[in-house]
């Protein structure tokens, strides 16, 4: 039972992939949309299942499906693991996954390859399940490049434009890096336990009497890089601002909700290991808390609407891994529940603005939508508010715990953090005010055809509005579900509920005035003065540094790409002719010898004898004389 | 029935072929070759029932040389893979027109029945002449048959010919010398022979030698891209995909086992020259400009982590070179094709002159992207297997092997996905590029349902290499 | 050691051996340096006889007599009927360059240390030599030896005579070229 | 009678024998003149024979005068080929200088 | 002894052919009965007896080298009918040249006595001379005949010279008499001496580094069909020769008792690889292809003079790799004197698209070359795989690896010519199918991989 539920919940999606690969295009459109849906939306529903199954008996559930891969003291399964962790997972997974299709189907309808969008959304779908669901390491592994792989073919859609390719590129790079990172890890995780299965690697590390604590953490700060790929921290977020390219339901669904997920997951997957690992921790903490202040900053002057909500993934996503640098696994996973609701609704939304606008991005042609679009404004307008801080909101409850973690840990840090979350809430009001507030400052064109969105689209928006208004419930400080929930996960006791004293409802006052603070100064800066940002070649200063990203693309490129690129080059043109000529010169010498071998051999007889007597001679003295 | 009869079935194919005339040439290839490719399953059905389907008889008596032929499961892995190749290489052929087709298609048979040859061989002698008997069709194949500037042909044919013929007459004289010790060819005497370190380390050189041109291993590598880029694809698909496996598959079955001390002592060395051949390739396929080149660069990538794992000394390393082998051959003959399919459209092999092709041809970029994929070991590709196993190996050997030869992972997606943007995406080609026909899907298809299938379900093919490969440890470990 | 003959105690055969050996070097000298092959042939010819001294002097007077007739008597007229067919005589030799010359000087030299020291390293043949007394060299036994003992090489020497007898027809006759 | 050999000594022989050898061979690398050099080559084999008739003396045994007949022999063939080749030679070139013969060479 | 009687008399029979006016029938019966003298030969095979006071030896060795030879000659004689198209009436001298040519080799591998040797030596040379500058007309025989023939005497001089030495010490021309008292202590050096003089002449007879130099010359200079008796007969034969003269005069043990025999290797050992060096790489820029094969030809005289370095074991060595070797040499001067008919020289742009006009002689000149080449299955890889076993097993493995090394060397030129072939335009039209060349170049090519597939057959002959 518990096989066929978990397979029906993976090949669901699998199959319709398969159905929309093959059979798509003569499907029509519509159809394939629905099939895609209603594929995801089966899922969601076997997820529902499995979450009561879990709940009520509160044990998780192993499938084994056969032996995969034999390696002398590893044996590696196909298997799952069903447990509280990976079913919340497969719900939002699932659930946003559905959420998004639906809206696709709208959002699509325009383009001639929506079957192929829908098989390829049914595809991460697939791969994303695979990754939660997974029962070791490897299995994640295959998920987790899956999910990359996904996230090429669609970042990449729109495959005409190169950019946009190179873009696709580069995530799938970027995401490799990290998945060496990540299988670095297991190989050190694999030989020192023999196994990488999550189940029995626990039970290993518990019963260990004397690890190597150096050569863990080197394993766990292996799987931190792989988390850093495909969670975009620092070093390797650049991809994902990038990764923008691809239609907005994608950003929404794989670069907001779940794929860029994955890394938390891992980790608190791991998060044994990374107990154990206290100094990797540490650098957890700081890489989280560093990205999320860089991310923010670089959203501050972003003017395409996608990149601040891109900044603003790869912030909050450093602020989960500030949590998680902490060890507080439940709290960055609240974080990421919470972030999927509001940062899908904001993607969502956004899209439908770029829909309504049919396909401008810049928030500089953009103003006064507020009007046309009423939902999308109010559906944003409360993500916009959760992502905010601001108090009942579901972002409130997640980014406070953060911030009360960081302040019981390192106060330095929960300033950066602090800090990131006031300019989360500016540039996000930044957004809404250049987006819906004032008049409208795009083309009459454009203006002619202003709409709200269809149903379709709306529909999602406003149920993902709604969950990111009450999602904060289900971990309210002090009566937290889903601590007790994911409670069987971790070996440790967890930090605990911070008992709410003064100085926690200190530090959430701080944090909402913060966030009110942030929002204040967008109000007054484009609202009351009215501010639209200067046209790309007038910015100068500061901005000119944030808004180019810190320059960290043309680092990367000038340190690591365009080395790379000129070594080939010399490769090619020098040490490639070079070792070759130098085998041909083997065979030129040996011409050269014949070459000069030729002028002895004049056709003179007297010559020849000569050498001949001058032969003897040598021979017969060698033989007779030398001795 | 014993092993031999697939290289009877391979022979006379040759011939038949050559005498069918050049209008049923093809066909009658591919006939012999379907045989072939069923009799190796049959026997691997009666291999795998503890049947005995070995053949040993005396050929020359002075000095002792036999006609052993030895099916073990890493033996029956070879043949297999070449005997599911060769068809598909056949197939693959249909869409072009050869000149004098019935000699070409009698040459492929006999390269195929040379190599499965040496695949089988079990003594030393009989083993180096399969060796070297494949190396003569190729090299018509690709004199003859090849593209490109005839000159420039010529010299690559000629240089890439008496290359790997040093190599492997090195190799010769190593056997001479292990006869005059063992008074015996056959391979079983040789791993009882008991040599001192030094003669292991010289005959070690020696096979190493022969090897690490055929394989190729860097910085005995240059033949290769130029050959690959001359001669006919499915020259350059029996080159890469079979014939490279002789080479990495006679380190496991010659080179460890009769040189063991050696291997041990020099094992840091050999896998270092391994993983500077799998940085050293990608890096210069990055910036090819011929797309054969640039596959043929992808290879010497890939096999220089095979070569690094099997150097390890280890099961797993042996294991996931063996796998990364097949795996490879597979690949690395879906991609040549691919490379060939768009230059019956375009007449070129010019990556600037490509582009725009995925907005024509949905079927042909779904298939190119999944070899592609596969070819950057996408985990549920067959290559990912064999790639995760190497890369253990060699994580159990040093770490940093395993960090540096997991470069690959990083590099050949770099390589793999510009080179597939450039060929594949962009605007529409002004050229008409007409999607895959069902010939050429067929091929594609088998490939891509082989890598998927042994991606997801590897186990049939470790189960019978790894006793075979325990064995050769057993013999490597003797002392 | 060189046998220096000690000219004042000298028997008459090693006198008349000294003096035949004179004639042979210097004559064949002359050979080879005559600037008219004519003159070389003569000088040759007497060669000839002079070794056909020796001949005697080693008391082989049937091969002596031999000699004479195949080497003087045919060789040698056989080499003078070619000079004087291709009206040789008067043909003076082209330039010879230096190099060739001392070439031909320096090996000949070479050769003939090499040879005179090795044989004066051997240990010399000491004490006295056999003489069985037999008849070993009269026509009589070379005659039984001959076509006894050596019939096969004989009859083979008439092979060898004949090739060279076709070979001659063949590089000289003349076809008719009709094709 | 006694061994002619104890007056003479067969090393005299042999070194007169290996002089005239030597002669043949210097006037052979000396001469362009084929005439002459065929002289040469007989002159070294009249050396042989010498020595040939002194070894048997020596060993007071007939075999080397039987062979010094076969050594005849060869001469006089050797003659007769070269002189016809001389002969053909001179008719295509009208020289009898071998170091006209130089066409085939490198 | 009766082989050598039978082909004597064959030869003679030729010749009468002629005066009979049956100059059609030359060939044909000068083939029966050369096959009829391979039967008797066959008959012979396996007594040891000698004729007429140890004349002639008929052992193992001799009677399966003679086989060898009167098989060549086969080849070569059925080759004479369209080589001597244009030359009726001298056909059946030429013919009995041949024939009496082989009574010569028969004679070098079979005498008992040094006499025979000799006489058999002259007779080849002899023969030899007149065949190279057989084309009278044409200067480049005469200067190939003159060239030849005078070193060939200078080396004939040499040879008696040492024949001399050899008789002066041991009183005797009998070789089982050498045999014997070579072993004695109180040899006089000249028998040493002897031996080194013969050595050298036979040495230029194969055509050794630093004796090679008329090879090349004389090669180019011959018709066809001479150049092709003379790399492939001649060349077999004076290996041969040579390995029985050290053979059967005790060479090995005799040098051995005078400390000589270090030097002596030493100097086989520096012979075999200037040789082999100069052979090879003076062949990579030929452009005629006669005098390819003659550069080919020196370095396999290299080759086969390993074998002199274990004498005792490797007669049925050198007569494998002789096998191999003249059998390729003949497959490929069938189709060289095909293709070169008409032409006045034999340059490798005359091959240029020869697989296309002609597919098999292609094919089988490409079997013959990498026969030559040591490429596996032909026999010529057989041969050296054995010859390299041998050395190897008598300690000289740095000579292999020179060996080795110059085998990849001559792929090289060999190469080239299969390139030509090959990849290159035909440039000639080439008509006719003249039976007697297929069926020479077919059947000698099929004799080479008889051999390579069943090396024993011959090999096992003489062990």
């Amino acid at each position: 039972m518990d096989t066929n539920l978990a397979l029906i919940l993976v090949l669901t999606p699998l199959l319709g992939f398969l159905v929309n690969v093959f059979f798509g295009k003569s499907l029509g459109k519509t159809v394939s949309g629905a099939i895609g849906t209603i594929a995801v939306a089966i899922s969601f529903v076997v997820s529902l299942l499995l979450f009561n199954q879990i709940t009520s008996t509160g044990k998780g559930i192993e499938v084994t499906l056969f032996d995969w891969i034999q390696i002398s003291n590893l044996k590696i399964n196909l298997g799952f693991l069903l447990d509280q962790l990976s079913v919340l997972w497969l719900l939002f997974v699932t659930g946003i996954g559905s959420l998004i299709h639906l809206y696709s189907i709208s959002y699509m309808h325009d383009d001639e390859n929506m079957h192929k969008f829908f098989s390829y959304l049914n595809l991460f779908v697939f791969f994303m399940i695979t990754l939660v669901i997974g029962s070791n390491l490897l299995v994640l592994f295959i998920g987790w490049e899956g999910v990359g792989l996904c996230s090429y073919l669609l970042i990449g859609f729109w495959h005409k434009n190169q950019d946009y390719n190179d873009a696709a590129k580069k995530a799938f790079i970027m995401n490799r890096i990290g998945d060496l990172g990540l299988l670095i890890g297991m190989f050190i995780i694999g030989s020192m336990f023999s196994t990488l299965d999550y189940a029995t690697l626990k039970t290993a590390i518990a019963g260990a009497s004397n690890l190597d604590s150096s050569l863990l953490s080197l394993a766990a700060l292996c799987l931190f890089i792989g988390a850093c790929g495909k969670s975009a921290q620092i070093p390797l977020y650049t991809w994902l601002p990038d990764a923008m390219a691809g239609p907005t339901p994608v950003s929404a669904l794989i670069h907001a909700a779940t794929m860029v997920t994955a890394g938390i997951f891992m980790v608190t997957r791991l998060n044994f290991v990374f107990d154990l690992a206290t100094d990797v921790q540490s650098v957890i903490a700081i890489i989280g808390a560093i990205t999320s202040l860089v991310a923010a900053t670089i959203g501050l002057v972003q003017n395409d609407i996608k990149k601040v909500l891109a900044y603003s993934t790869v912030s909050q996503l450093g602020l989960m891994f500030l949590a998680l640098g902490f060890g507080a696994y439940e709290v960055a996973v609240f974080h990421v529940i919470t972030h999927a609701f509001f940062k899908a609704c904001l993607f969502l939304g956004s899209g439908s603005v770029i829909h309504g606008l049919h396909g401008e991005q810049d928030m500089r042609n953009m103003g006064g939508l507020r009007k046309v679009m009423p939902i999308t404004f109010w559906t944003m307008l409360i993500s916009s508010l959760a992502i905010s801080g601001v108090p009942f909101f579901s972002g409130f409850f997640s980014k406070d715990e953060i911030l009360l973690t960081a302040f019981h840990h390192s106060i330095p840090l929960y300033v950066v953090g602090s800090v990131a979350s006031i300019m989360t809430a500016f540039y996000m009001f930044r957004l809404m005010f250049l987006t819906f507030f004032k008049e409208f400052r795009g083309t009459e064109e454009q203006k002619h055809h202003l709409h709200e969105s269809g149903s379709l689209i709306t529909i999602p928006l406003i149920i993902l509005a709604i969950l990111a208004t009450f999602g904060g419930l289900i971990s309210l400080p002090g009566h937290s579900w889903l601590n007790k929930y994911l409670a069987p996960l971790f070996t440790k006791a967890t930090e605990g509920e911070h008992h709410l004293g003064t100085t926690e409802y200190t530090l959430m006052g701080v944090a909402v005035l913060g966030g009110l603070l942030g929002i204040l100064i967008a109000y007054v800066k484009y609202f009351k003065q009215d501010n639209v940002p200067e046209a790309d070649e007038n910015i100068t200063g500061l901005s000119k540094v944030l808004y180019n990203k810190y320059y960290v693309d043309e680092v990367y490129d000038a340190v690591f790409v365009a080395p790379v690129n000129s070594l080939s080059k010399f490769f090619r043109d020098y040490i490639e002719t070079g070792l070759s000529a130098l085998v041909f010169a083997l065979g030129k010498i040996a011409n050269e010898i014949a070459f000069q071998g030729k002028k002895l051999q004049t056709g003179s007889i007297g010559l020849y004898l000569f050498v001949f007597v001058l032969g003897l001679c040598a021979i017969v003295s060698y033989i007779f004389l030398a001795q | 029935m014993n092993v031999s009869t697939i290289l009877i079935i391979l022979l006379i194919g040759a011939f038949v072929t050559y005498f069918s005339g050049d209008k049923l040439a093809s066909k009658v290839a591919l006939l012999f070759s379907l045989a072939a490719l069923v009799c190796s399953i049959v026997l691997l059905n009666n291999y795998s029932a503890g049947e005995n389907i070995s053949v040993i008889n005396s050929w020359i008596t002075q000095p002792k040389i036999s006609f052993a032929l030895n099916a073990d499961g890493l033996g029956l892995a070879m043949v297999l893979l070449t005997a599911a190749l060769t068809p598909i290489i056949i197939f693959s052929s249909f869409g072009n027109e050869y000149k004098n087709a019935k000699a070409f298609y009698g040459l492929i048979l006999f390269m195929a029945f040379a190599m499965t040859g040496t695949f089988l061989a079990a003594d030393g002698l009989l083993y180096y002449i399969f060796w070297e008997l494949a190396l003569i069709p190729i090299y018509f194949i690709a004199l003859i048959w090849g593209n490109g500037d005839a000159e420039e042909r010529r010299k690559a044919v000629v240089k890439f010919f008496i290359y790997t013929l040093a190599g492997s007459l090195f190799m010769l004289t190593a056997f001479i010398y292990l006869y005059t010790k063992a008074g015996s060819f056959l391979i079983e005497d040789l791993y009882k022979l008991d040599l001192s370190a030094c003669e292991q380390l010289w005959i070690f050189l020696a096979f190493f030698l022969a090897y690490a041109i055929k394989i190729p291993i860097i910085p005995f590598h240059t033949w290769q891209a130029n050959v690959y880029q001359k001669a006919p694809t499915v020259g350059t698909m029996l080159l890469s995909g079979i014939m490279l496996k002789m080479g990495l598959y006679s380190v496991l079955r010659w080179q460890l086992p009769i040189a063991p001390l050696a291997a041990k002592e020099y094992m840091n060395i050999f896998i270092a020259l391994g993983i500077a051949g799998v940085i050293y390739g990608s890096i210069v396929a990055l910036r090819q400009k011929d797309l054969k080149k640039l596959l043929a660069y992808s290879s010497l990538a890939h096999v220089g982590l095979i070569a690094a794992g099997s150097y390890t000394l280890t099961l797993d390393g042996l294991r996931g070179a063996v796998m990364q082998m097949i795996a490879h051959g597979f690949v690395v003959v879906g991609l040549f094709f691919a490379a060939e399919v768009i230059y019956r459209r375009f007449e070129t092999r010019e990556i600037e002159a490509m582009g725009g092709i995925r907005t024509q041809s949905p079927k042909f970029t779904s298939m190119f992207l999944i070899l592609v994929l596969a070819s950057v070991a996408l985990p549920s590709t067959f290559n990912f297997v064999g790639e995760f196993t190497v890369l253990y190996s060699l994580s159990q050997v040093n770490i940093w092997f395993a960090i540096l030869g997991g470069t690959t992972i990083i590099l050949g997606a770099y390589y793999m996905l510009r080179m597939f943007q450039h060929v594949m995406l962009g605007e529409t080609n002004s050229k008409t590029f007409a999607d895959v026909s069902l010939n050429e899907g067929i091929s594609f298809v088998a490939i891509i349902a082989v890598l998927l299938f042994f991606g997801f379900y590897p186990k049939p093919i470790t189960d019978l290499i790894t006793p075979s490969l325990e064995t050769i440890l057993q013999v490597i470990n003797k002392n | 050691m060189i046998h220096i003959p000690d000219f004042a105690h000298a028997t008459t055969v090693q006198v008349i051996f000294c003096f035949l050996a004179f004639i042979t070097v210097i004559t064949a000298f002359l050979t080879i340096f005559s600037r008219n092959p004519i003159h070389s042939a003569i000088y040759l010819v007497i060669c000839f006889f002079s070794i056909a001294g020796h001949y005697l002097l080693l008391n082989s007077q049937f091969l002596a007599v031999v000699h004479i007739i195949v080497y003087s008597g045919a060789i040698m007229i056989l080499f003078l009927f070619t000079i004087m067919l291709m009206n040789l005589n008067e043909q003076r030799e082209v330039h010879r360059p230096r190099i060739t010359r001392l070439g031909a000087i320096v090996s000949f030299c070479l050769i003939l240390i090499v040879l005179i020291t090795i044989f004066i390293n051997s240990k010399p043949i000491v004490g006295e030599y056999d003489s069985t007394g037999e008849d070993f060299q009269s026509i009589k036994v070379l005659g039984k030896i001959l076509l006894d003992e050596y019939m096969v090489p004989f009859e083979f020497a008439s092979v060898l005579l004949l090739v060279a007898m076709i070979g001659t027809v063949l590089l000289s006759k003349k076809e008719k070229l009709n094709k | 009678m006694g061994n002619i050999l104890n007056q003479i000594g067969i090393e005299n022989y042999i070194f007169l024998s290996v002089v005239l050898f030597c002669i043949g061979i210097f006037g052979v690398l000396y001469r362009r003149n084929a005439i002459i050099v065929f002289m040469s080559i007989e002159i070294m084999l009249n050396a042989v024979n010498l020595l040939f008739v002194a070894f048997s003396t020596y060993h007071q045994d007939a075999q080397g005068q039987v062979f010094v007949f076969f050594s005849m022999a060869v001469a006089a063939a050797e003659v007769a080929v070269g002189l016809a080749i001389l002969v053909s030679i001179f008719r295509n070139i009208g020289s009898i200088s071998i170091d006209n013969l130089k066409n085939l060479k490198g | 002894m009766n082989t050598l009687i039978a082909i004597t008399g064959l030869g003679i029979f030729c010749l009468l052919f002629e005066i009979l006016n049956l100059r059609k029938a030359i060939i044909p019966i000068t083939i029966l009965g050369l096959i009829g003298v391979l039967a008797l030969n066959f008959y012979e095979f396996g007594t040891e007896q000698s004729y007429y006071n140890n004349m002639v030896a008929v052992s193992k060795f001799s009677t399966a080298f003679s086989s060898l030879f009167i098989v060549l000659t086969i080849f070569l004689v059925a080759l004479s009918h369209n080589f001597y198209q244009n030359h009726p009436t001298k056909i059946s001298d030429y013919v009995a040249i041949k024939v009496f040519l082989l009574a010569g080799a028969v004679a070098m591998v079979s005498f008992g006595n040094l006499a025979m040797f000799f006489l058999g030596i002259e007779i080849l040379s002899i023969a030899l001379y007149v065949l190279a500058a057989s084309d009278r007309l044409n200067i480049k025989s005469n200067e190939a005949g003159m060239k030849y023939f005078l070193m060939g005497s200078f080396a004939s001089g040499i040879i008696l010279f040492g024949i001399c030495l050899i008789y002066g010490a041991m009183g005797s021309f009998d070789i089982s008499e050498i045999h014997e008292s070579a072993l004695s202590a109180e040899l006089p050096i000249w028998f040493p001496i002897g031996l080194i003089l013969m050595i050298i002449g036979m040495l230029f007879k194969v055509a050794a580094v630093p004796f090679h130099f008329w090879a090349p010359d004389v090669y180019e200079g011959s018709p066809a069909l001479t150049t092709a008796l003379m790399s492939t007969l001649a060349k077999v034969v004076a290996i041969a020769t040579l390995f029985k003269l050290i053979a059967g005069m005790n060479v090995i043990s005799s040098l051995e008792n005078q400390d000589l025999l270090n030097t002596f290797e030493v100097i086989v050992v520096i012979i075999s690889i200037a040789s082999m060096c100069v052979g090879n790489i003076m062949a990579l820029r030929q452009v005629n292809v006669k005098r390819m094969l003659a550069f080919s030809g020196i370095s396999h005289a290299g080759f086969m003079l390993m074998t002199l370095l274990t004498v005792s074991a490797s007669a049925g060595v050198l007569l494998y790799y002789t096998a191999a070797y003249a059998l390729s040499g003949i497959a490929a001067f069938s189709v060289i004197l095909y293709v070169c008919r008409d032409q006045d020289n034999e340059d490798i742009t005359n091959f240029h698209g020869l697989g296309k006009t002609n597919p098999l002689l292609a094919a089988i000149l490409t079997a013959s070359l990498l026969s030559m080449a040591g490429i596996p299955i032909f026999s010529g890889f057989f041969a050296k795989l054995f010859l390299f076993n041998q050395t190897i097993q008598a300690g000289y493995i740095g000579l292999v690896i020179v060996a080795v090394i110059n085998s990849i060397i001559s792929v090289g030129y060999y190469f080239k010519l299969i390139i030509a072939m090959y990849s290159k335009e035909p440039n000639q039209e080439r008509t006719g199918k003249p039976f007697l060349i297929y069926a020479t170049a077919v059947v000698s090519i099929a004799l080479n991989i008889i051999l390579g597939l069943f090396p024993s057959l011959v090999l096992d002959l003489l062990q």
